[in-house]
């Protein structure tokens, strides 16, 4: 065994043990603790696996959103945690056959997959240059498969709605519960003021080089939207009443152009989301911004939770 | 000099992964958090001396965006215990 | 030239991974949350930094090594707040009990 | 082995892990936990399948790449949806349970770990 065979062992079931500390841990404040941590060290087995654009995306959603997620809804759904029966020996001997047998499945899948094994790679390089692109995964995301990726802005703005949706009647219209305790940490605000400008140019950044490397519309909004919560935590600004039309018009404003590209297929370059050659890459560029808009915006509201405060406050 | 550098990168992965796993089997919340911090911080390291000797392009941006989340998590780990604390006992502070 | 920056790097980030190695230490062993809190900052600030700093000569360009410094400069801003964050939050836990 | 093997292997057990602890656990917030882990398994195995296919000079095949991007932020969006219904059945109900007769069980114990 060489070291770095023993060293992807080590990452493995290092991995492999803050899952298993994930599920097993009594309390949800640990679990989570246990789950970020995870999701940092997948973010570097991706990377070994060459992803670095998948490894900032599992990075900053991932764990550092989803975290965040999962930590505010543990402490607001914490003091109702009134333990349940546990489940009983003949449930747990199941499930533990059952899951033993898909896994095993999945591993004999993966041991036994085709070689040589099937891929695009050379089709995607073949008509990277008609993009303009010089980044494979954006090519995929914004031209090759642009259709998915607009249903899945789609998606996005179905899940906010889906979570104001949760709301009484007589907030409708109001603002989230804040995301920080009523007097931040003065460190917390210091924080805020200095990182929220340097990640907001840092998200940008990324955005704008995903055309090329690693990077792209996922990464630099999640970044943005990273940043925007931790304003929100240090209490520098609230989240908006989700009744303000600039919200709601930034919201859309990604699948909305996005669609109206490709409804302007037809006329500009002959069929549906198809890009007019030899311009494509100012037009990806175009939508990704819309798009970076969207997922800055849909992200913190989504972890702000329904509106909990009436319109009128 | 390449494999000085993986190598580097594997022991300080590990150091700092196998601290964390030893933490968080203990009882200690408070300690959970400072070990996720240097796990943040050390892989981060790890990412950075991987990116300087395979030159894989792109993965010093995956370390700037770990470094720009570092404490992200952190933050909002410390402010829920905090709000938590406060709603046990009644109180906001 | 290149032999004795070799070694710099080598050197560099030999201490660095030695600070992590003690910072962990450090976490496993300080009797209590405060020194914990202590051992560990000091360990990655200075673990991260001379990691950074043993890659430095290895940039391929001086903004590839100014990004490198911008980046050491970033965690240490979040991992300062955050060790304050915790030592005021372990302050109030003991004022409190 | 290789190391899209050993990643391969871990994903399989992850999405072992993730499935016995979505059956197992009543607390509808560690079922989500475990939706994550389990979800994220998945995606491994698009990694290693996008890694396997490196031809040439591309070390990955983007296509299952860009997939597992976009369904990062897709099971974001349902464990986001998945909390907002949560926090409202505990707002309706004070209980977070999703068993109809959690509460009048006997409490015996936290010990579902």
């Amino acid at each position: 065994m060489t070291l770095f065979e023993a060293l992807d062992f080590a990452l493995a079931a290092i991995v492999l043990g803050l899952a298993a500390r994930t599920i097993s841990a009594r309390r949800v404040f640990g679990a989570v603790v246990a789950y970020v941590a995870y999701g940092l060290l997948l973010a570097i087995i991706w990377v070994r696996l060459y992803a670095p654009d998948v490894a900032l995306t599992e990075a900053a959603i991932g764990s550092g959103v989803t975290g965040v997620l999962l930590i505010s809804a543990s402490t607001r759904l914490g003091p109702l945690a009134a333990p349940d029966a546990p489940p009983g020996a003949a449930l747990k001997a199941g499930a533990a056959a059952l899951s033993a047998l898909v896994a095993g499945i999945l591993a004999t899948a993966v041991l036994y997959l085709p070689d040589p094994a099937p891929s695009l790679a050379p089709e995607a390089d073949a008509h990277l240059a008609e993009t303009g692109l010089g980044n494979a995964v954006t090519a995929v995301l914004i031209a090759y498969r642009s259709f998915d990726t607009m249903l899945e802005k789609v998606v996005l703005v179905l899940a906010v709605a889906g979570v104001w949706s949760v709301a009484p009647d007589r907030f409708w219209g109001g603002a989230p519960a804040p995301l920080g305790p009523a007097a931040p940490d003065t460190a917390l605000v210091f924080l805020a003021r200095i990182l929220a400008p340097i990640g907001a140019v840092i998200g940008v950044q990324m955005f704008w080089v995903g055309a090329d490397e690693p990077g792209g519309a996922f990464q630099g909004g999640a970044i943005l939207a990273a940043m925007w919560m931790i304003v929100m935590m240090a209490r520098l600004t609230e989240p908006p009443r989700i009744s303000s039309g600039w919200l709601r018009l930034a919201l859309i404003a990604g699948p909305g152009v996005f669609l109206l590209a490709g409804l302007a297929g037809p006329v500009m370059a002959g069929s549906f989301f198809a890009f007019p050659p030899g311009f494509a890459k100012p037009v990806i560029l175009f939508i990704e911004a819309f798009m970076v808009l969207s997922i800055a915006v849909s992200l913190p509201l989504l972890v702000a939770g329904p509106p909990n405060r009436e319109a009128g406050r | 000099m390449n494999d000085v550098l993986l190598a580097a990168a594997g022991i300080t992965l590990l150091t700092v992964g196998a601290g964390l796993a030893r933490v968080l089997s203990g009882a200690r919340e408070v300690d959970g958090l400072m070990a996720v911090q240097l796990l943040g911080t050390g892989g981060i390291a790890a990412l950075l001396l991987a990116a300087s000797a395979t030159g894989v392009a792109g993965v010093e941006n995956v370390a700037l965006g770990l470094a720009l989340l570092a404490s992200f998590a952190s933050v909002a780990f410390v402010n829920a215990s905090r709000t938590q604390r406060g709603s046990d006992r009644g109180e906001n502070r | 030239m290149s032999v004795v920056l070799d070694l710099f790097t080598v050197l560099a980030v030999g201490l660095g991974v030695f600070f992590f190695l003690a910072g962990t230490v450090a976490l496993l062993r300080f009797p209590d949350s405060l020194s914990r809190l202590h051992g560990l900052t000091k360990a990655d600030n200075l673990g991260l930094g001379l990691v950074v700093l043993g890659l430095i000569p290895r940039a391929s360009s001086p903004l590839a090594a100014l990004k490198l410094i911008v980046l050491w400069a970033l965690v240490q801003l979040g991992s300062a707040t955050v060790a304050q964050m915790i030592g005021s939050a372990l302050r109030r836990r003991e004022e409190i009990e | 082995m290789s190391p899209s093997t050993i990643a391969g292997l871990t994903a399989a057990i992850l999405v072992g892990l993730g499935l016995y602890a979505l059956i197992v656990n009543a607390d509808p917030l560690k079922k989500l936990l475990a939706f994550n882990l389990l979800g994220s398994g998945v995606f491994l195995v698009f990694g290693i399948i996008a890694r396997r296919g490196a031809v040439g000079a591309f070390p990955f095949d983007p296509i299952p790449q860009a997939m597992v991007i976009t369904g990062i932020v897709v099971a974001f969006a349902a464990s986001a949806l998945a909390v907002a219904l949560m926090l409202s059945l505990a707002k309706e109900s004070g209980r977070i349970t999703l068993d109809p007769e959690g509460e009048t069980r006997p409490d015996n114990g936290a010990e579902n770990a």
